[in-house]
């Protein structure tokens, strides 16, 4: 899957509310793009997230999605990435 | 004197450990005691009550629907608790994750900020030691230092939790 | 030994066991009762006794008929869906007369049903859910304190009768913990002078629920009948509460009973003449007192977790000419005192 | 959603829009959507049937929009070859934990498999029981520390644990067998893989389909989830290695090229 | 079809299924059904249909709720011992509503007893030998012609309750052989819009006896339990025979209810008022017209080939003011005709 | 008795004097005898239990003088396990039909076998249920006629045939596996060592001693007694193949050796 | 017209097969029938019975326990068949295995040296049907001639053995 | 198990009541030592018996007792074979 034009960028999505922290999407990141937040969810855990100022170094390499066993974590390619990625 | 205690809240915020040290407290006191778990809901992530009884004669129903004391730690337990406390009872409401506020004027209602007081100690996961607290603070169920008793004999091996469990039950007594 | 101590239910029956000299305890994980096997295997070992975890409550209660053929105390405990599983074993065991203690620490069903406490397997315990004709003696204990003391005499009756022996109690009890007087370890096991141990210096021994000549076999049966006809007559148990001048007789076992107790009391508040009858053993039932109450003219509430299985005995045992209303939960919800007060309140 | 650009890896769509209800970290939320993903891929929307077994997966039937059912500890296999040998055209398939499948339900599988009844086993291999709190499994590694084992397991005592992929492989009616490890993403990718395999060898007739899957189970482990798959790597593959240990001829034609 | 034809009890039973659209039977051998695993061996796989000898009876039950959730007609066979292995398994099926015919063709119990024909899983069967709170239909045929006609019946009730129904009969009668006239197969199945089926053009569906909330357990066994009481109303189904001026009522079914008829015949040479209340359906319990005859002041003669397992529903009946008398036998020995004679005799 | 001579074969010491309730020609004979030669030359009569399992050896027990007792179908090995464990002295044994111990009884006897339980284990594999008048078993051969496949056992309908020996050796709990045949007087004789080796190492507490005998059963096979032996080697031999499947290193201490 | 017939012996002296000719000739006649097989011993070399009901009436018990027709094929057999066999009925005893000899003056008693006859054939093992003559022989029961046709049904595979059975019917019907 | 010294007989001995005809002995015998008889014991067959101008043929290699499923052969050797061998 090589996109031979234009500048590729890939960006992760974390359903905060699915996540259980396990910590599996931060260990296999490879960019280090994913870290734990400062803020608890419903399950009063400190979620996941993309970390503001690493998002965009995402490879979409999608070890995190691989990896995550509840189903959090989405992965998208896109060649001119707009506002609001998380 | 009969103390009837129901404390209920999601798996997880230690809502049987509290249940079980009023209990061992209770019966160290010499009074009969009985303490029972109750899920409610799914394994994980359900719902999770604790009933304990700590009484000078013999003990009926080990479940309590109309408890003298009460803690509610999310949403759900105040929905099932808050209505069925005895007059003149005790309810202490987590307030951090519990925004109703009571309209029963027979009760004696204590909110309490217990994740906000626990993360001020550097631990979340004690926010049910500050609700210990609140009770001990407003009912005299068991004293203190008997709790302080089964908190060392059960944490004997790990004296960083029990410095910080012990801290937690002093602001919960403090604090209400 | 009065010593008071804080335990849980389940563990009251290891324990319970332990003390009566259990010498080998075989079992399978389920919910609500892992607590009772995580107990055995580590404090039976610790007594140079038998713990095995089996691969299945279906092995499980073969190895207690194994076990138990050689005259060793022995045990397992499961809840609905594994104690269903079991009854072929037991009906084996019953057969060839073959003493074991078995605990059924219920859950709701039918089927996976939920992890809930219930009193759902009443008749399967009273009325054999195996084939064939058996009885075995059901101890339904009320407290953690006769989870002790009833798992004592489930051996003792076990061994009296060389029958298996139930411990029936709903999963809430299983799982509550109060504080209990330790009791003495039994002393003297009972000699066993048909377990099979190795055929030394006498002839052998067999242990079989079969009989070659099958015109043997009604012999074999009609012996155990007159056994369970003994039960009948010595066995049953029972705890009587202001009975007296009791107009309106609460019937409930298990923690149901433990509700009861507090409806009681609150009838009391106003004066209602209520008393509560408690089987101890629901096989045998006690008909008698209740069918002397019956006659007195009392009026009567059967209080379970279950559609009411209960209930067909206290009809056997009161007949048709007496009011019997039956207040229940099932499902995994527990009966609490209110809804047996209300019960009363609306009998009153 | 041109601004979202290209989802290149989203949830399955078979799979509704749900949490799961398992502990962080554990490996049966990869397992279910790995199945999800082969649903989605072989299109069996419509015909694959989800058996729940008894275990931590006992719901694993709510987690797909296919039609599903319960079955009780152990029976899985027994329930879904009914359900195939009256409806060749469905898909029936379980995800059974080791100790509903290798210790109540032994009989169940070996016969299923040794009658090479063409339906998909997924065998969630966590070294113990999870659900019921974490007691020996037939599966627990020698030494481990289990609720029933807190000395750990010892051979005189517990005896030794069951290779069951290697056992299986003894009979001639599994058209395949696989043991995979979901310890990092490229095995859980082969994972993936090997899960498809077995989707596809019972569709062709060829028999059973049949995956072992070493799963973490970071709660009853006692270790933090993220230093599960590790565990995974240090103990469970030793006693248990990866790879294929059944492949009949004509599978191997199912297999699709795929570059690492 | 009047045709008449010579058949096996065992094999009616099999050709009744086969007439009722069974579409899968699952079994595992045993003494005294084995003829009937036997013929659908043959012929069901001639029909093209599903005959699978499982491994297990626990595993011929699972296949039976696998193929049953399907929404095809199933049914397995077995005797005690490995009925009492399906507990666990029919609970399941009774917890998720899933239809079922299983045949238990008894023998002696407890244990392993011997492969004479008994009587002796009554309460196993009328009182759930598994699990929680679930009730069966039983029908207990007492003829060759029963053995067909109650078996295409079973199909029929199985799926209107949504729930297993039992064919319980004795060994004796299954492996007799007696004139039947052939029925006329069933044309139309019913709709099942509950079966899993693949999920083709509609949402997806489950069944399963579990409730995710527990909360939710109890209104489902709320819907069982009404439709148990819907039974008790609708299905009860009994013959009567000589009942009009019946001082004594004897109590009978399968072939001890034809023992029975042969000793009212012989009564009847001596002009006593002697009747046979045969219950076709043993739950639900024909309890109302037994006790009309109670009213009226009928002594009762209940007999069975077990220690007297039906008496309890013929006492819950009848209550306590009129005699009954249990004649029996157990441990495989036949009941005749001449011990019911004698025992109508000594209450004359 | 000297007018006698001495007795180069006679019945076992242990085994009282009856007849058996075989049909004639049936291999069960053979094999208890076996057993009873063995339970003499290793002093048993004391310390053996034997165990009846459900089948045509169902009340074994009645042919030895030693306490014995029943097991319900499938469980003897559930029920040897409990016995052993509970009196390490004593010598708890069973002879399982096939139906048995590899149809309902499976579970059992893969768990005790990996578990490594100290108890004999004699299989008396006849390719059928005999006691229940010839059924489908386990073992049936490929094509074989019984009661419940008239015509013949076919892949598609009854699967493949278990090889019980075979299974259990990827076990690490047996010390000792074998297949062995009764179609000779050569091969009874090594049935007989097989069977000596099968006492000796549980009783030395190596582990599990298993031996699986091809065994005659002519009144369901329908031949002739006396051509029962070589329906043995011309169709199950060559399914079973004869021999030792498991050998734990030191039990090859335990054979002694014998002159053919 | 009602007969109750039972027929006893070893397992393998085909005393059910008997039986079931009985039986089928009965309902071929267009009478009630019913036939139980009853083993009263262990599989193998126990006692094996056989109880037969021909009636024009709806038949009540399936057992017979006092026969109009009873055939002793051994002494077993004859233990527990003689003394109930009805008042004016008939009792075929196999005079080759038993000894005894009745001394019911109410009976007819018919002995048969059955395994002799039938080895006189050269086949011992149809002295069922030498049994089965001497019923017909002695009681309109059914006809011989249906008889024999259901043995042509059932045996037309085998012409050999056919004839050996029917051959050893009519010697049992000619002796008697 | 070598005799050296003397002559060594050999014989059988077959419990009628016991055998059941199956006539493996029969087959396995070298030396053709046994048959059925004429006469039926009491399971109704017609038994193995040692054919007595054969008997003395035996070599007392066991293969017949080894065979025999219903424990109904012995076998012995005497250097002084005495009367009553049947
Ligand atoms: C007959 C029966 N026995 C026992 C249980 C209790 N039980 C529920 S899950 C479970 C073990 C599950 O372990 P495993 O299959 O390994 O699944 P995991 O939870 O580890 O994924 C047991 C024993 C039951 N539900 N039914
Ligand atoms: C639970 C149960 N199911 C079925 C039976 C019936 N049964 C008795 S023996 C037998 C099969 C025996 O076959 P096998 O083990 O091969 O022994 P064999 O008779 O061939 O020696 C069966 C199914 C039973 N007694 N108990
Ligand atoms: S897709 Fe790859 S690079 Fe992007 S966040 Fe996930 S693991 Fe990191
Ligand atoms: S892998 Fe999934 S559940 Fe685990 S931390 Fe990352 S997003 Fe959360
Ligand atoms: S207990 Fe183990 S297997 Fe079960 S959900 Fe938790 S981590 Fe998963
Ligand atoms: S049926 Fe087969 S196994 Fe059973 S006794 Fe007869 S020959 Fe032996
Ligand atoms: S011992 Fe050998 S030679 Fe003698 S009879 Fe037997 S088989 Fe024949
Ligand atoms: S081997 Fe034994 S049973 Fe068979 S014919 Fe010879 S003596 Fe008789
Ligand atoms: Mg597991
Ligand atoms: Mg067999």
């Amino acid at each position: 899957m090589l996109i031979s034009e234009g500048r590729k960028t890939s960006y992760i999505i974390i359903e905060k509310e699915k996540c259980k922290a396990c910590r599996y999407c931060i260990a296999v990141c490879p960019k280090g793009v994913i870290g734990l937040s400062q803020n608890i969810n419903r399950f009063g855990v400190n979620y996941a997230e993309s970390i503001e100022h690493k998002a965009h170094e995402c490879n979409g390499c999608k070890a995190c999605a691989i990896m995550c066993p509840d189903l959090a974590i989405s992965v998208y390619r896109s060649r001119i990435p707009e506002g609001g990625i998380a | 004197m009969s103390w009837e205690i129901a404390i209920s809240g999601f798996g997880g915020q230690g809502v049987l450990f509290i249940g079980r040290l009023l209990m061992e407290a209770g019966f160290a006191a010499g009074q009969e005691v009985s303490w029972l778990p109750y899920y409610s809901g799914e394994k994980r992530g359900g719902m999770c009550s604790c009933f304990v009884n700590i009484s000078d004669e013999r003990i009926g129903s080990i479940f309590i629907t109309h408890p003298d004391i009460a803690v509610a730690m999310n949403p759900d337990a105040y929905a099932m608790l808050e209505p069925d406390v005895k007059p003149e009872g005790l309810l202490i409401v987590n307030e951090s994750l519990i925004k109703e506020k009571s309209n029963r004027l027979d009760l004696k209602v204590i909110y309490v900020p217990m994740v906000e007081l626990a993360r001020e100690l550097g631990d979340e996961s004690v926010s049910n030691m500050i609700a210990l607290g609140a009770i001990l603070a407003n009912a005299p169920v068991v004293t203190t230092s008997s709790i302080i008793k089964v908190l060392n004999q059960m944490m004997s091996k790990d004296s960083a939790q029990l410095e910080m469990n012990k801290a937690a039950l002093l602001k919960g007594c403090e604090i209400s | 030994m009065t010593e008071r101590t804080l335990m849980g239910g389940n563990i009251a029956i290891a324990e319970g066991a332990i003390l009566a000299g259990c010498g080998a305890y075989f079992g399978y994980p389920i919910t609500p009762q892992n607590d009772l096997l995580e107990h055995m295997s580590q404090r039976m070992p610790a007594l140079g006794r038998i713990f095995l975890q089996s691969e299945s409550e279906l092995a499980g209660i073969n190895m207690v008929y194994g076990a138990a053929a050689t005259g060793i105390r022995c045990m397992t405990s499961t809840s609905s869906p594994g104690f269903s599983l079991q009854q072929e074993g037991i009906s084996y065991m019953a057969g060839a007369e073959v003493p074991c203690v078995v605990a059924n620490i219920m859950r709701a069903g039918p089927g996976l049903g939920n992890i809930g406490g219930a009193q759902g397997d009443y008749k399967q315990c009273t009325r054999g859910g195996g084939h064939g004709d058996y009885y075995l003696i059901t101890l339904v204990p009320a407290s953690v304190q006769e989870m002790m003391d009833l798992t004592m005499l489930a051996f003792e009756l076990a061994d009296k009768y060389r029958n298996p022996t139930l411990i029936m109690a709903d999963g809430f009890l299983g799982q509550s913990v109060e504080s209990i007087v330790m009791r003495e370890p039994v002393k003297k096991l009972p000699d066993k002078n048909w377990a099979i141990t190795g055929a030394k210096g006498r002839e052998k021994r067999l242990i079989n629920s079969f009989e070659m000549n099958p015109l043997d076999h009604p012999k074999r049966i009609a012996l155990l009948l007159e056994k369970y006809e003994r039960m009948r007559i010595d066995e049953v148990r029972y705890e009587g509460m202001r009975l007296d001048d009791a107009e309106i007789v609460v019937v409930a076992y298990g923690s149901v009973a433990r509700a009861a107790m507090t409806a009681i009391k609150m009838a009391q508040q106003h004066n209602w003449k209520v008393g509560l009858l408690r089987p101890i053993t629901v096989f045998p039932f006690p008909y008698q007192p209740l069918s002397d109450l019956a006659e007195k003219g009392c009026k009567f509430i059967v209080a379970e977790m279950s559609s009411g299985q209960m209930l067909e005995d206290v009809r056997l045992a009161v007949g048709s000419q007496n009011e019997i209303k039956l207040v229940n939960t099932y499902g995994g919800v527990p009966l609490t005192a209110d809804q047996i007060f209300e019960a009363i309140d609306l009998m009153i | 959603m041109y601004n979202m650009g290209d989802a290149i890896f989203h949830r399955p769509e078979s799979m509704p829009d749900r949490s799961t209800h398992f502990c962080p970290g554990c490996g049966h939320g990869i397992t279910q959507r790995l199945v999800g993903e082969v649903l989605d891929e072989l299109e069996l929307r419509e015909r694959a049937i989800c058996i729940g077994s008894i275990g931590c997966t006992v719901t694993s039937y709510i987690y797909y929009d296919v039609d599903g059912m319960e079955a009780p500890h152990g029976r899985a296999p027994a329930v879904a070859t009914a359900i195939k040998r009256c409806h060749p055209d469905l898909v029936p398939f379980t995800i059974q934990g080791d100790g509903d499948l290798a210790s109540i339900g032994m009989a169940e599988i070996i016969h299923a498999a040794t009658r090479g009844e063409n339906i998909t086993i997924i065998f969630a291999n966590n070294a113990n029981f999870g659900m019921t709190g974490g007691q020996l499994a037939p599966t627990t590694l020698m030494g481990m520390y289990t609720s029933s084992t807190i000395k750990g397991r010892k051979a005189e005592q517990n005896g030794f644990p069951i290779r069951v992929s290697e056992l299986l492989a003894t009979l001639d009616g599994p058209a395949y067998i696989a043991r995979v490890s979901l310890h990092n993403p490229a095995n859980v990718r082969k994972a993936r893989r090997a899960i498809e395999i077995a989707f596809k060898a019972p569709m062709a007739g060829m028999g059973l389909g049949f995956v072992e899957v070493l799963s973490m189970c970071p709660i009853n482990w006692k270790v933090e989830p993220v230093d599960a798959p590790q565990w995974i790597v240090d103990n469970m593959v030793p006693q248990f290695p990866l790879g294929e240990y059944k492949c009949k001829p004509e599978v191997m034609g199912l297999k699709t090229v795929v570059k690492e």
